[in-house]
């Protein structure tokens, strides 16, 4: 009876229920996919953090603290983890650690095709296996016994531990996976958790209901009962308005709405994403933005502060000065602190400086139009348009922008077909190689097929080294190399403010694994 | 007094008839009664006006639609324009080695360093006990509760750091600057100080020079009192002239919202008055396909067309997009049409006319399609809109009009984002799409009313 | 002489050809988006953070993307008329299948209230103006209708939410909720702003012939008997007038349940339209085929209906 | 007492530039069981007397200034709504010229027949169905019972005539208006038409008023007859004053203009020369002036008085004055 199944009972409680524990949130798109090994985008990343949990996790204060794991040692060329004896599958029975071991052989199986398996190459023969040369029992995780788990790595490396917080990195229950095959993480019947909660009801593109997990190990630090996504829209004025009307505790704002919020007296709170905004160039030898005084006369035409401040205009956002963001952890204290990066200020007259010598170099005698490719989303309009209009009245140059819908835009990337293209960089895990090895001409991320031996030479250098001050000297020479050479332009640190009823407490946000993490939060009053 | 009659006979001649009613023709009294009738007129006005909006205006209120004003970014019509000229903004060297006592919070005065201008409003406090790290919020209005002191701008980490300068989007008017002290794990101390800060509008000297708003040059110029552009319509997300856009948007929209629908009604006019007229297998066929076309995922195919028409990126794919939409949307008019034609054609004065030797094209041109003027009119003036905002859809795929030329439906689409802070973005727009189909309604009305031969007598 | 009217058993033959036209139909239709869908650049396994060739191999291999375009086609078809529509190249590990038998029902329920709300609208105004011609009612509902057509969509649907969320709060309780879906009472705005474009068209063309049959001499004849204005208008007036209303009727259905996406996303709705949207977007070509296929058959079985529905309410039309 | 007598009807059109008096003081009666013929050339203002009586004119244009319509001695023209409606349809019933539009193509004859019952009677749908059935028995419809499920287009257009009738005499009323009924039909149905009201006449004593422009029509079923002409009743009286003893220049120009079937009468009809008066400008004196052979100078300008030229037999005619020099019955026994 199809008719009845999408009639069942909606979501018509409100935001926040101290008695019954339980807090009601929009999600902002479905959950694409919730196999761990396979997971890919921050919502499916979100909900995993709250039902899985890796060898390790992030506690209130961000520090990395014993998961599943209770004991843990990190060496140059192996790690050991021995695991607690009281963590336990959401059906009572004991992880251990050939659970790992499954989880990641399968993530790297060439047939599995996860699109995150290269999180998993520091560990021995892992990049083999995933290019089919080697067979998936070699890995280099061997499970001595239940609960002592030995990791062989391909090379050292210093931020291994943050790794093992990435959902790639949780356990998969091999029987438990085999008897749902093909349909693993397809419903909330077809997964096992071993989190703080569980999801009880998943309504597809209409609720996701996770409620406390009776099995889990540490189950009294959790306060909270229910977690309930009622509501799945990724329209921010709706969800506004369901925080109006006290359905749900928390929603996110933009500059539109800013005013609005305002006046309604709220706790507004602004929170840094972590991401990097940044203006992709094609280096490709048929491309004029190969020249490197073409780059450097648009970088010093470009003031990143009016772009921030007055076009998106929206706080929680910083003027694009660096590739590597203001979060990231340097030796003791922010990385861009112990090594600012180099800014330049706004020169309109060296900038037509440089492009008259780009034209000289480039042979060219009148300049032909540059294509600006761009995606569909509302910010990366107004962007866009203010750019070319800053490009036109500053140098001259007459920039068509290019609009795409969001495959089409990905196809003409990965095929060159544009000069310069409005991209964006999230990290994955929380050290500067994230974003650091992105223009290595080996990266096949570096859509703009960037390549400088002496880039590719520091990143070598971060990678293999497990001396922080090596390898933070060596981000800061890639720095430099970024700036010098104008391998890209950052255009602004991306963040977000958002709206929280004052009586949920203890959410934790953070730029790297959950967005926010409500396993800590509790309701107060 | 006994009126007498003459009952002398009389040559009674049959009178020469002189018809005393003035005649008309079909057209005249269809021009008549157009004219008697308020409503046509009205539409005759508002087009007028619009032919005239589009095509002179442009010459008369020369400014760029795609010069951007980022001092008046989504300023309301009548907006206050006077703003004083400063020199270009210098970084403020924050110098760590405020070395004061630290104080308790109550005591901290939070001041403002320097003038307060839309450029910049620079503030600094004396550092608090206790405090590893500082958390500055702006509000619009007194702060009645901790938990609502505004917008937070920054978190300041380094205890030693006690001074901020906010530049974030800065409007001339009253905030309420709050600093709150945060402790070492992040979180917010207790008790805040609040200033409230006048914030006057500036503009950069080279900006003043380059706009051309005084002929002063050099020192003279610093100080000076000028008035911004004026928009009377106020400007857009991009501080781009409302007025501009929507006359050079009216070029696009008028040009989408009258051809497109013309074009694609027509064709829906021709083929469903051929399957109506045909009738049996060939109409079944006729409608087959139209179901065919209108089931098609209209945007695949409008992205389809535009790999066809391999539209160079930035030029404007206007061509390519009046044929897809005159390929794709023709069925819903065919299918009424055709609805039509079926009752017509069991009229007697059909069979008539084909016995009088009428041809079937004649039949169909001559009488048929006369009869289904009134459906015909709908469909035209609901096709309008349509048209006008399947541009607006379109331009997300890079389809539509080239960014940064305007056109209302676009115009639409952005607006809607701002519609509680500044209404304005999307009203105007809104108002000039509706006028147009107003226009279209009272026109087809007017016309409906004036060539229904039934109406002749009537008023 | 006049022809023989249709009776039971033309009706059930003519149904079943329709039925068969309508498959060949919706073959066509199916035929012809996956040939445009393959030759619009991008595919569905490009994401954001690149994969590496190996993978990109792997992948290619699991959905048959490998194979001549030809070959896919015909594996696609066979699977189809197996009533298997493939998985999700967005959404992994759901089924095609899953998400239509998910999500249609929703749209369609939506898509039918706004019909119904529309319908009655529109033949209620459309009566109302033609009545009183160039009278108050028919300037003040004509200029309703304007605004109901010049002003998009998602400008109805974001104005009807805030003066929902108003409207909560000046009453302390909440009438109607603001968004999600569920229980009845989430369905009354939606189908509610959902059905004014249609309503605005279907109140002009009900205006329209209402005018046009005006001066008809059965409708003389109606009055001569001494009948009230309302039985002259409900048997009389409205059975002859309403004959192009139904003939949009049918298209109408469908283009609104695939078309609420904007509704969908302003109150939360897990309909079909974000699908056919998204589909394209991620060039996800499972999902465009299945969403399509159903549309298009939903669309063919409406036109159906309202052809049945015409020969009905008109007998003069031969269902030949 | 007569059943229904109109008196001084006067009926008006407002057009481009000024009106037109379609009807300008007509008077007529019948009684009860009896027919009276309204004759006329087309235009003359004959249809849209009876129609305004019915309240089938649309106003605007078309309004009654002035005139009374009693049946039984009570106004029908008073109150619209009220009464009018309880009358219309069950005491005065109307047929009309073109039966093949003026049937609803979309509703079955039996319905269209049982809805007066329905409406008026209060019968409930299968009673009135049944009586429908019997009533297109009663016009000679062959298998009844299957026709009233069928609809309008399946009819031929004598049998559709049969239906109106039908229709009319549904709620057995005592004046039927027959507005050219069998104009668009063929002569051999014409005659069964006629035949068939009378009948029904005699069966329910039942007044006609019968509206045709062809003489021959009138001879067979009138017992009166009025004459109109430009909006006005030149002459009424029984069908015999009429024929034989005709009182109204135009009434004699009528008889010349019809065919008579006397064996060897070899003769050229005699059309009337010119053509009736527009009465956008309505002509001062009598509307025949310009066509009348004994046209006098009285009736260039004066509007002629109606004159009793037997008991009930009056015609509006100068020639009827005292003072006329001419000599009357000569004029007429031609």
């Amino acid at each position: 009876m199809w008719l009845l199944a999408s009639l069942s009972e909606g979501a018509s409680g409100n935001a926040l229920d101290a008695v019954e524990g339980s807090v009601t949130l929009a999600l902002s798109e479905e959950p694409p996919q919730l196999d761990s090994s396979r997971a890919t985008d921050t919502v499916s990343s979100q909900i995993l953090g709250h039902v899985m949990e890796g060898l390790l996790r992030y506690d209130e204060f961000n520090r990395i603290v014993p998961g599943v794991a209770e004991r843990w040692e990190i060496g140059a060329t192996k790690a050991t983890f021995w695991l607690r004896d009281d963590a336990f599958w959401s059906d009572g029975t004991r992880v251990t650690a050939h659970d790992f071991v499954f989880a990641w052989q399968t993530a790297l199986d060439p047939q599995t095709a996860s699109e995150y398996a290269f999180i998993l190459y520091p560990i021995k023969n892992a990049e083999a296996i995933n290019s089919g040369q080697l067979d998936t029992e070699v890995l280099g995780a061997t499970a001595l016994n239940d609960t002592t788990l030995l990791v062989r790595l391909e090379r050292p490396v210093a931020y291994f531990d943050s790794l093992l917080v990435f959902p790639t990195y949780f356990p998969i229950k091999r029987s438990f996976h085999n008897e749902h095959q093909g349909r693993y993480g397809a419903d909330a019947s077809d997964l096992l958790y071993n989190g703080p909660f569980v999801i009880e009801k998943w309504i597809h593109g209409s609720q996701l209901r996770m409620v406390r997990n009776p099995h889990y190990w540490d189950r009294d630090r959790i306060r909270l009962n229910i977690i309930d996504y009622a509501y799945i829209t990724s329209d921010v004025n709706a969800t506004l308005n369901l925080f109006k009307d006290r359905k749900i505790a928390i929603a996110g704002l933009n500059s539109e709405n800013l005013d609005d919020a305002l006046q309604r007296h709220w706790k507004l709170e602004r929170f840094n994403e972590g991401c990097v905004g940044y203006i992709s160039f094609n280096h490709r030898s048929s491309r004029l933005t190969r020249n490197r005084h073409l780059r450097r006369a648009l970088q010093l035409a470009m003031d990143t502060n009016e772009l921030v401040y007055k076009v998106i205009a929206m706080p929680g956002n910083l003027p694009g000065i660096s590739f590597f963001p203001v979060w990231l952890q340097g030796i003791e204290n922010q990385f861009r602190q112990e090594f600012p990066a180099p800014e330049t200020q706004v020169d309109v007259a060296r900038a037509r400086g440089y492009l008259a010598q780009a034209k000289k170099e480039l042979g060219l005698d009148e300049w032909t139009s540059l294509t600006f490719l761009t995606g569909d989303r509302a910010t990366t309009n107004k962007i866009s348009e203010y750019l070319q209009q800053e490009f036109k009245e500053k140098l001259g140059l007459d920039i068509k922008i290019d609009r795409q819908i969001f495959k089409q835009r990905l196809a003409k990337m990965s095929s060159g077909d544009f000069d310069m293209v409005l991209a964006g960089w999230c990290p994955d895990y929380a050290d500067p190689l994230t974003f650091g090895d992105l223009f290595a001409s080996w990266n096949k991320n570096n859509r703009g097929e960037y390549s400088n031996p002496e880039l590719d030479h520091w990143v070598r250098i971060a990678q293999n080294s497990l001396e922080p001050a090596t390898r933070m000297y060596a981000f800061s020479q890639i720095q430099k190399i970024i700036h010098f050479d104008a391998v890209i332009l950052p255009t602004y640190e991306s963040g977000s403010v958002f709206v929280r009823d004052p009586r949920l407490k203890g959410v934790v946000k953070r730029a790297v694994g959950m967005d926010s993490d409500f396993s800590s939060a509790y309701i107060d009053g | 007094m006994e009126v007498t009659f003459s009952f002398e006979r009389t040559r009674a001649i049959s009178r020469t008839e002189v018809t005393t009613r003035p005649s008309l023709s079909y057209w005249q009294d269809a021009w008549r009664r157009f004219k008697v009738n308020p409503r046509s007129l009205i539409s005759l006005y508002i087009v007028a006006t619009l032919g005239l909006f589009t095509l002179v205006g442009p010459w008369v209120w020369t400014i760029d639609p795609t010069l951007q004003d980022l001092d008046q970014i989504s300023v309301p019509p009548g907006a206050d324009r006077r703003a004083r000229v400063v020199g270009p903004h210098v970084r403020w060297e924050m110098d760590e080695t405020n070395n004061a006592i630290p104080q308790t919070l109550s005591a901290t005065q939070l001041a403002v360093i320097g003038e307060a201008t839309t450029q910049a409003v620079r503030l600094a406090w004396n550092p608090v006990v206790g405090a590893s790290g500082y958390r500055v919020y702006r509000g619009i209005a007194e702060p009645a509760s901790p938990d609502a002191l505004g917008l937070p701008l920054i978190d300041i980490v380094n205890a030693k750091l006690t001074r901020f300068e906010d530049r974030l989007d800065l409007k001339s008017r009253t905030y309420f600057y709050s600093v709150i002290a945060l402790s070492s794990a992040g979180f917010e101390l207790g008790g805040y100080a609040t200033l409230d800060v006048e914030v006057t509008r500036v503009i950069t000297a080279n900006e003043a020079i380059a706009r051309g708003l005084s002929e002063r040059r050099g020192p003279s110029l610093i100080g000076e009192t000028v008035y911004l552009d004026l928009h009377p319509l106020g400007t857009d997300y991009l501080g781009r002239d409302m007025l501009a856009r929507l006359m050079h948007g009216a070029r696009v929209s008028l040009f989408i919202g009258i051809v497109a629908p013309f074009l694609y009604v027509f064709v829906g006019i021709l083929y469903g008055s051929i399957a109506g007229f045909v009738a049996g297998r060939w109409d079944q066929l006729m409608m087959r396909f139209a179901d065919f076309v209108v089931a098609l995922p209209f945007l695949l195919f409008m992205i389809l067309f535009k790999i066809v028409f391999n539209t160079e990126p930035g030029e404007s794919g206007i061509s390519a997009m009046l044929l897809a939409m005159i390929l794709l949307s023709w069925p819903a008019t065919a299918r009424l049409v055709r609805g039509q034609i079926l009752q017509i054609r069991e009229e007697a004065y059909i069979g008539a006319s084909r016995l009088l030797g009428a041809g079937s094209m004649y039949l169909i041109l001559r009488h048929m399609i006369p009869n289904t003027m009134g459906v015909i009119l709908v469909t035209l003036t609901f096709a309008v809109p349509g048209a006008i905002f399947t541009e607006a859809f379109l331009s997300f795929i890079g389809m539509g009009v080239a960014p940064p030329n305007p056109s209302w439906g676009s115009m639409c689409n952005e607006g809607i984002k701002t519609m509680l802070t500044a209404p304005h973005e999307l009203v105007f727009p809104a108002v000039f799409i509706s006028l147009t189909v107003l226009v279209f309604n009272l026109l087809g009305d007017g016309l409906r009313d004036a060539l229904d031969t039934r109406m002749r007598s009537a008023n | 002489m006049a022809n023989s009217r249709t009776n039971r058993h033309d009706y059930v033959r003519y149904a079943i050809k329709r039925l068969i036209q309508g498959v060949i139909t919706v073959w066509l239709i199916a035929t012809a988006t996956f040939f445009a869908m393959h030759n619009v650049p991008g595919d569905p396994l490009l994401d954001e953070k690149a994969v590496s060739p190996e993978i990109r191999k792997n992948l290619q291999a699991k959905y048959g993307l490998d194979r001549p375009l030809l070959e896919q086609y015909g594996i696609y078809l066979a699977n189809m008329i197996g009533g298997d529509f493939g998985i999700s190249y967005a959404q992994e590990n759901r089924s095609v299948n899953d998400i239509i038998r998910e999500h249609f029902p929703v749209s369609a329920i939506l898509g039918i209230l706004s019909i119904v709300f529309a319908g009655l609208g529109g033949i209620l105004f459309g009566a109302l103006t033609a009545i009183n011609r160039n009278r108050l009612p028919d300037i003040v509902i004509m200029f309703l209708v304007i605004l109901g057509i010049s002003v998009p969509s998602f400008v109805f649907a974001a104005l009807g939410q805030m003066t929902l969320v108003n409207v909560n709060a000046l009453l302390g309780t909440s009438i109607l909720p603001v968004a999600g879906w569920g229980t009845v009472s989430h369905m009354i705005m939606p189908s509610l702003i959902l059905g004014l474009g249609t309503m605005a068209f279907l109140t002009r063309l009900m205006r329209s012939s209402m005018l046009e049959i005006d001066n008809a001499d059965y409708l003389r004849t109606a009055i001569s008997k001494g009948l009230p204005p309302t039985r002259i208008f409900l048997r009389h007036q409205l059975r002859n007038a309403i004959l192009p209303v139904i003939t949009v009727l049918g298209p109408s259905i469908a283009a609104i349940t695939t078309g609420g996406f904007v509704v969908e996303l302003v109150f939360a709705i897990p309909g079909l339209g974000r699908y056919f949207v998204q589909a394209v977007q991620q060039s996800d070509y499972t999902v465009i085929m299945g969403t399509t296929v159903f549309y298009g058959a939903f669309l063919v079985l409406m036109v159906i209906v309202v052809d049945l529905l015409y020969g009905l309410v008109d007998p003069r039309v031969r269902l030949d | 007492m007569t059943l229904f007598e109109v008196s001084d009807l006067h009926v008006e059109f407002a057009v481009h530039g000024g009106s037109v008096q379609a009807v300008r003081g007509a008077s007529f009666s019948v009684n009860e069981g009896e027919t009276l013929a309204i004759v006329g050339e087309s235009g003359c203002g004959k249809t849209v007397s009876v129609q305004s009586v019915m309240g089938l004119i649309q106003t605007p244009p078309g309004r009654i200034t002035r005139g009374t319509a009693k049946l039984r001695g009570q106004d029908i023209l008073g109150g619209r709504a009220a009464n009018g409606r309880e009358i219309r349809g069950t005491d005065i019933a109307m047929i009309f010229q073109d039966p093949m539009s003026s049937l609803n193509p979309t509703m079955t004859v039996g319905a269209q027949i049982a809805e007066p019952l329905i409406v008026h009677k209060g019968y409930s749908h299968r009673k009135a169905m049944r009586r429908a059935q019997e009533l297109l028995e009663m016009t000679l419809i062959p298998d009844a019972a299957s026709r009233i499920k069928e609809y309008p287009f399946e009819f031929s257009g004598g049998m559709l005539q049969r239906s109106m009738i039908a229709m009319a005499i549904a709620c057995e009323p005592s004046v039927l208006i027959a507005d050219e009924p069998t104009t668009a039909l063929d002569v051999t149905i014409q005659s069964q038409i006629l035949d068939l009201m009378v009948d029904l006449q005699r069966t329910n004593n039942m007044a006609i008023v019968l509206i045709t422009h062809d003489l021959g029509v009138v001879a067979r079923m009138a017992n009166d007859v009025a004459v109109m002409y430009a909006g006005e009743v030149v002459e009424q009286g029984s069908v015999d004053d009429i024929f034989y003893r005709s009182a109204h220049p135009y009434t004699l120009g009528l008889k010349s203009a019809m065919p008579t079937n006397q064996q060897g009468a070899v003769q050229s009809l005699a059309p009337i020369a010119g053509a009736p008066p527009d009465l956008f400008d309505v002509p001062p004196g009598c509307g025949y002036y310009s066509r009348c052979p004994y046209a006098m100078e009285v009736c260039e300008a004066t509007p002629p008085k109606v004159f009793d030229v037997d008991r009930a037999h009056q015609s509006r005619c100068w020639l009827h004055h005292n003072d006329c020099p001419l000599d009357v019955t000569e004029i007429y026994r031609s």
